[in-house]
């Protein structure tokens, strides 16, 4: 018996310090932070709630592209002086989570702004934000978000819709064949996936293609032999897939087998993945993606996508650049996008209300007032700009091919249509 | 030789069991345990194969030799390897595989691959019905095929003891003594000492030589067959039998009187 | 249930009654200033962590009577907290009908749905009833993802707040008190409920529903009892989640949802009340710790990004391991002993 | 016509690849009655362990592979000794979460070391697809199928003709009448889920092979089979194939033929297939049906 009581008694001990474990950093790190911020000028506070671990952990980069941009805004002397303080945790794509971690940050801090990650967060985030009048500075990609423009929502970069429309446009100045040309559409059954498919319809009349097959192609699927089949026996000219690296890859393989070459297969932005063209084992020559920034490798004389990639070593965040691989994810400088549209608000209302007053509403009408913003770092991407009609920071893309196994950029930044918007 | 020194069992740390068992199993003989239900033998059996720790028991005091060698804080393989095979009460039958593969896998611990197949057909002579239905799924082979296929399967061991619990249980007595007759003569011809848990006492005692009675978790009589037969008690209680060794009418058994003559 | 010496039963209502004891008044009375309280002292983010744990607690409660009373596997729980969801957004956006009247909608329709899948389990036992409950998660989200004209489809629908009478249950002060007065109720029922007939019925089936059958419990209409009660606790689970969140999408309910509540469940203790309770409680808080953990290492340096990446699963696939090994009746059951043997030192025999 | 033989070759290709993964749930459930969740994770680790030999490491496919499977092998008794065995005599919804516990841990563990960026293998089966009539079937399901036949037949035979399956099959049926003849149960259950995470290891590489590595998707695949395995029966090895097989030709044949129910009834309809056949057959088609006793 004693020897169980002694078990018992560990055992209580371990589950009681781990339950409190918790509690005593979450204590000891309020206390840190109290005593390490004696500054002049009040902290800019902003928000995150950010995707790291979790089954979506592919996306961490956008995270550390984000931290990193504030990092170095921050040694670029912040605003005015004022540095910007980021409170982030991980919520791994979960919206209570997120909702959690808003609401957290929220009522403790005077928070600006806050950003969050998938489209379920987003959606409800917005509703909170426009609330409690704070700005959601979102990542781009969800077109329902800024389509129309909500007030207090502003997104960093086009969406996918945007992206697909800018590609598409391309494909009908290359089209020279005289007939109205057929598309087909594979997308996973996710918003991702849905996003896109209503602007690419309506767009068609007026460039003069038609959508003749719509496919569901999950993004985890091991064969894509029906939607091949399907493509094929329709006759589909362009194939647009609304995929990964891996699925595109996927459908790339099946329709070759299937003997059916299509004129253009055309992905998103996360096609442009150095894996991409092994991964579809030579079919993926010629497949065509859309792309927001310059990148590293492609871009190596852009000053500032060397300064990223400079930076990023600095800082160390991991993987997303080494020596040995020098390739620069899409999503870091998806995450260097947030920053970059929080850094122009911040500056326009600096420059309006003085670095030591900016609030929320103050960043929400800057927002509105910032037209062509850039700054020498963030010339990985067009010049960015509001209006009270259009949250968007900018719609232009450029478009990337694989040529003899490495994805090459074959033009550079071009306006994409938008007028879907409103 | 097995040797059981004032052994202990304690189930789940609570329930006790077996309250001091001493007892032992010469080489070639054949001695037979007897009880009522709930007397402990299975448990004892239990204890000597290794089987206890898989039900929360443990052997808390004393221990049990074999051939001079402790083999009480052993897994039951390890017991196995030593050459004593159990053979569970209940004819627990591999149920999908076929009774030529029970054998087979009683006698996986051996490396004499050759000698297998002799002893396959040993087993097939001892039990001729046994070799008709070897490819039998051996679920669906009745109660007296199981409980020869399970005696088999232990055979196969090359065991140089069995412990053999309630072979008679729900079976006819015509292959009880079947059964009883295989045991003697594989005991005769291979020399393998027996060790049988019974309830039918009369058919257990006219095989073994020597038998030991269990009571409550004790032994409370032992000695020779011969003299156990003849014991009043063993005749009252275990073969039904009165006073001038004749069936008791059921009407006596209501003016039952007699105690039993040991403390339990 | 074990008493202190000296505690003896006078009358059925005695014997019956939850709380017994001078000191178990005093504690329930302590406890219940706390929780009532705990808005007012504790920080935000603490409240919406509990806002979230009161939620949780009813779902997972709805589960423990169905597995761990009832014997009746579900790998598809999730999928019936969604149905009370979606069915209290829709019927407050599009029928404007008030909360009141939808959360207990939304309890009986889950509860029926859960009904027709339980259905199966007349027939299917142990691993095979998994795939029953697995279709259930798979087919309902299908549905709900694609009904687009009634659930919005992928992109989801927003839910209206909760009010009462002029008062709207806006801010997370607010919203707490609403979730914890459920999540009472909820354990004072599943409580009640597993010892009445019905729970004793089903703590026989889920030991042996053979046997069960045998003494005149009638497993089809105590199974089906259990799917309906499990899936109605969901339910309401759903229906509190839905104005919280304020916006529904299929994704945030999953598979992976549905196995953490299997996991609230064996961490906590299958078979008691307390289990769900405690279960709930642990992993938030060690969700919440690795969460914390996570922005620790990614602000320090230097930083290993696959290894910030890594480290929630990792810490969190230890515990639960570490867990199962060195306590694998859970929490509640630790905790008994605890008690017993405070009760019983120093004669601890 | 062409297109209904298209399907059902591709359907009976990608059917075998998801038979060999259902192979692994029924190894671990026959020896040892528990179903593994982490299988998913388990082919991961097997097809990262190839990848870091035959890319990182430079040796040539085949010689990776056969270097993989010893290591797949040590990884699945480690499992076993360290994790599972400890769970011996636990209610069977307790090892499941402990399967729970390992598929988070591993997935750590591989996130840790790879990253979550795709990996590719070097290329190994010919991109080229082989005809027959107007049938187009490419090498990559040819080479899937045939290694996931191949590795049927050879479990087919290790249960029936060796003395390792014999006692593997005979602990599965009863467990102490096992113990009673000197089986080591633990020998046996470190056995078995060491041939299970050889069978995951593989076709792990397989898929690894199909669609490319990483640690975030890879898992699901082990989940997707897991109708699959309760179609054919928890326990049946010829049921795992045949079961894959009914499940590769429903996805492939659904969305053509039955389309018209809406758009991904080829995730939907292999629940419903196994909820049918479950109803008329509880323990799947081929499972072994455990006699209930009170």
């Amino acid at each position: 018996m004693g020897r169980t009581l002694v078990k018992t008694l560990s055992i209580s001990i371990l589950v009681i310090i781990l339950m409190t474990l918790p509690l005593l950093i979450a204590c000891s790190d309020d206390d840190e932070k109290t005593e390490n911020a004696p500054e002049e000028l009040p902290d800019i506070h902003v928000g995150m709630s950010a995707l790291v671990t979790g089954p979506y952990g592919a996306y961490a980069p956008i995270t550390w592209g984000y931290l990193d941009y504030m990092k170095d805004l921050n040694e670029r002397g912040g605003i005015d002086g004022a540095q910007i303080e980021v409170h982030w945790k991980d919520c791994q794509y979960d919206v209570a989570q997120s909702i959690a971690a808003y609401a957290d940050y929220s009522k403790s801090y005077d928070l600006v702004a806050f950003t969050g990650m998938g489209t379920g967060a987003n959606l409800a985030l917005a509703e909170r934000c426009a609330e409690d009048g704070i700005v959601l500075a979102a990542i781009g990609g969800e077109p329902e978000l800024i389509w129309p423009a909500q007030e207090w929502v502003f997104a960093s970069s086009p969406n996918h819709a945007i992206g697909a429309l800018g590609a598409m446009q391309y494909a009908m100045e290359q089209w020279d064949e005289g007939r109205v040309a057929r598309v087909g559409i594979a997308y996973p059954n996710n918003p991702f996936g849905q996003s896109i498919i209503g602007p690419i319809e309506e767009y068609a009349s007026e460039l003069g293609y038609e959508v003749v097959e719509k496919q569901e192609f999950e993004l985890t699927a091991l064969d894509a032999v029906s939607q091949s089949l399907a493509f094929r026996d329709d006759e589909v000219d362009i194939v647009y897939v609304q995929g990964t690296a891996k699925s595109v890859a996927v459908l790339c393989k099946d329709m070759d087998r299937q003997g059916f070459i299509p004129k253009m297969v055309i992905g998103p932005l996360h096609v442009i993945h150095p894996a991409f063209p092994e991964l579809a084992a030579g079919t993926g020559e010629g497949v065509i993606g859309w792309n927001p920034f310059y990148l590293w490798p492609q871009d190596m004389d852009n000053e500032s996508v060397q300064y990223w990639r400079d930076k990023a070593l600095e800082y160390s965040s991991g993987d997303i650049v080494s020596e040995e691989d020098p390739y620069m994810s899409m999503l870091y400088m998806w995450g260097l996008s947030v920053g970059v549209l929080l850094e122009a608000g911040l500056r326009e209302a600096a420059a309006e209300v003085g670095a030591a007053n900016i609030t929320a509403e103050a960043l929400r009408n800057a927002l509105e007032n910032v037209t062509n913003f850039k700054t020498g770092n963030s010339g990985f991407q067009p010049g960015i700009g509001f209006s009270p009609s259009n949250h968007e920071a900018y719609s232009a893309t450029s478009l990337m091919q694989v040529q003899d196994g490495v994805w090459v950029r074959i033009n550079n930044m071009f306006e994409s249509p938008w007028k879907f918007a409103e | 030789m097995l040797v059981l020194n004032n052994i202990e069992v304690i189930y789940s740390n609570v329930i006790l069991v077996l309250k001091g068992v001493s007892f032992e199993v010469r080489d070639g003989q054949i001695s037979s345990l007897l009880g009522a239900n709930g007397a402990g033998k299975t448990t004892t059996l239990k204890a000597i194969s290794g089987l206890l720790k898989s039900e929360l028991g443990e052997v808390s005091d004393g221990n049990i030799e074999w051939d001079g060698k402790r083999i009480d804080r052993m897994g039951p393989d390890g017991v196995v390897k030593m050459g004593i095979a159990q053979v569970m009460e209940g004819r627990r039958v591999f149920q999908h595989l076929t009774m030529e593969e029970n054998l087979k896998v009683g006698a996986h611990l051996r490396k004499d691959s050759m000698n297998v197949k002799k002893d396959l057909d040993m087993v097939y002579d001892l039990f001729p019905k046994l070799k008709e239905l070897h490819n039998r799924i051996s679920g669906y082979l009745s109660g007296g095929e199981q409980q020869m296929m399970v005696l088999g399967r232990a055979l196969m061991a090359k065991p140089k003891l069995v412990l053999l619990d309630e072979p008679s249980l729900g079976l006819a007595p015509i292959i009880v003594t079947e059964i009883f007759s295989a045991v003697k003569k594989i005991n005769v011809e291979e020399k393998t000492s027996f060790l049988i848990v019974e309830q039918n006492a009369r058919a257990a005692l006219r095989v073994a030589g020597f038998g030991y009675v269990m009571d409550n978790g004790r032994i409370v009589l032992y000695g020779e067959s011969e003299k156990l037969v003849d014991n009043e008690d063993i005749r009252e209680f275990y073969m039904g039998l009165g006073d001038l060794g004749q069936r008791k009418s059921y009407r006596e058994v209501k003016h039952y009187k007699r105690r039993k003559r040991w403390l339990g | 249930m074990r008493l202190p010496c000296g505690i003896i039963n006078k009358s059925y209502s005695q014997d019956t009654a939850i709380v017994r004891t001078n000191l178990q008044w005093l504690l329930l009375v302590l406890a219940l200033i706390t929780l009532f309280t705990f808005p007012y002292w504790a920080s935000p983010h603490w409240i919406s962590v509990m806002i979230g744990v009161w939620i949780s607690i009813i779902g997972v409660m709805g589960l423990t009577l169905l597995t761990g009373y009832a014997g009746q596997l579900s790998l598809g729980h999730m999928a019936f907290v969604a149905i009370g969801a979606y069915t209290v957004a829709i019927l407050m956006s599009d029928l404007n009908w008030p909360f009141w009247a939808a959360l207990p909608c939304a309890g009986m329709i889950s509860g029926c749905i859960g009904v027709i899948f339980g259905l199966p389990s007349l027939r299917i036992k142990g691993f095979y009833l998994v795939i029953a409950t697995l279709a259930a998660q798979f087919i309902i989200v299908h549905i709900i993802s694609r009904w687009d004209s009634l659930t919005g489809g992928v992109f989801g629908l927003s839910v209206p707040k909760v009010t009462l009478g002029g008062f709207e249950f806006k801010s997370d002060f607010s919203y707490y008190f609403l979730a914890m007065i459920f999540a009472l109720i909820a354990i004072l029922i599943a409580k009640n409920l597993s010892r009445s007939r019905i729970g004793r019925s089903w703590i026989a089936i889920r030991d042996n529903d053979i046997a069960a059958e045998i003494m005149g419990v009638d497993p089809f209409k105590y199974k089906l009892l259990a799917f309906f009660f499990g899936c109605f606790f969901a339910g309401i689970a759903g229906g509190l989640w839905a104005p919280y969140l304020r916006y529904l999408t299929p994704e945030q309910f999953t598979l992976m949802g549905s196995v953490w509540y299997l996991g609230y469940m064996v961490i906590g203790g299958m078979g008691s009340i307390m289990g769900p309770i405690a279960g709930v409680i642990f992993i938030t808080i060690l969700d919440e710790f690795t969460a914390e953990m996570v922005t620790d290492l990614a602000t320090g340096s230097p930083v290993f990004a696959g290894f910030v990446q890594a480290s929630r699963y990792i810490v969190f696939g230890l515990a639960i391991i570490l867990f199962l090994i060195f306590e694998p009746r859970g929490i509640a059951h630790r905790w008994e002993r605890i008690k017993n043997s405070y009760r019983l030192w120093p004669f601890s025999y | 016509m062409d297109t209904f033989l298209q399907l059902v070759v591709t359907g009976l290709a990608v059917g075998a690849t998801y038979g060999l993964i259902a192979l692994g749930f029924v190894l671990i459930y026959k020896a040892s009655g528990v179903l593994n969740l982490a299988q998913g994770e388990l082919m991961m680790f097997g097809a990262y362990i190839c990848f870091v030999f035959s890319v990182q490491a430079n040796i040539p496919f085949y010689a990776a592979v056969a270097l993989t499977l010893p290591v797949a092998l040590l990884i699945g008794a480690v499992i076993e000794r360290f994790f599972l065995r400890y769970m011996i005599g636990q209610p069977l919804i307790s090892v499941i979460m402990m399967t729970i516990g390992l598929m988070i841990l591993m997935r750590g563990i591989a996130t840790w070391i790879w990253g979550t960026e795709p990996k590719v293998y070097p290329q190994v089966f010919p991109q080229e697809s082989m005809s027959i009539g107007s049938v187009n079937i490419s090498y990559e399901y040819l080479w899937a199928a045939g290694l996931s036949i191949f590795f049927v037949l050879i479990y087919i035979i290790f249960f029936r003709f060796t003395k390792s399956g014999l006692v593997m099959r005979a602990t599965s049926d009863d467990e102490h009448a096992a113990l009673s003849i000197g089986i080591s149960i633990k020998k046996v259950l470190s056995q078995s889920w060491a041939i299970a995470a050889l069978t995951a290891a593989v076709g792990g590489i397989i898929i690894g092979a199909l669609v490319g590595l990483d640690t975030t998707s890879f898992p699901q695949y082990g989940l997707k089979v897991l109708p699959v395995v309760l179609l054919g029966g928890l326990d049946s090895i010829p049921g795992a194939i045949i079961g894959g097989i009914l499940i590769g030709l429903t996805e492939n044949l659904v969305p053509e033929y039955l389309g018209f129910l809406g758009g991904g009834m080829e995730e939907l309809a292999p629940y419903i297939l196994v909820l049918i056949v479950l109803i008329v057959r509880p323990h799947g088609l081929f499972g072994l049906k455990r006699i209930e006793r009170i």
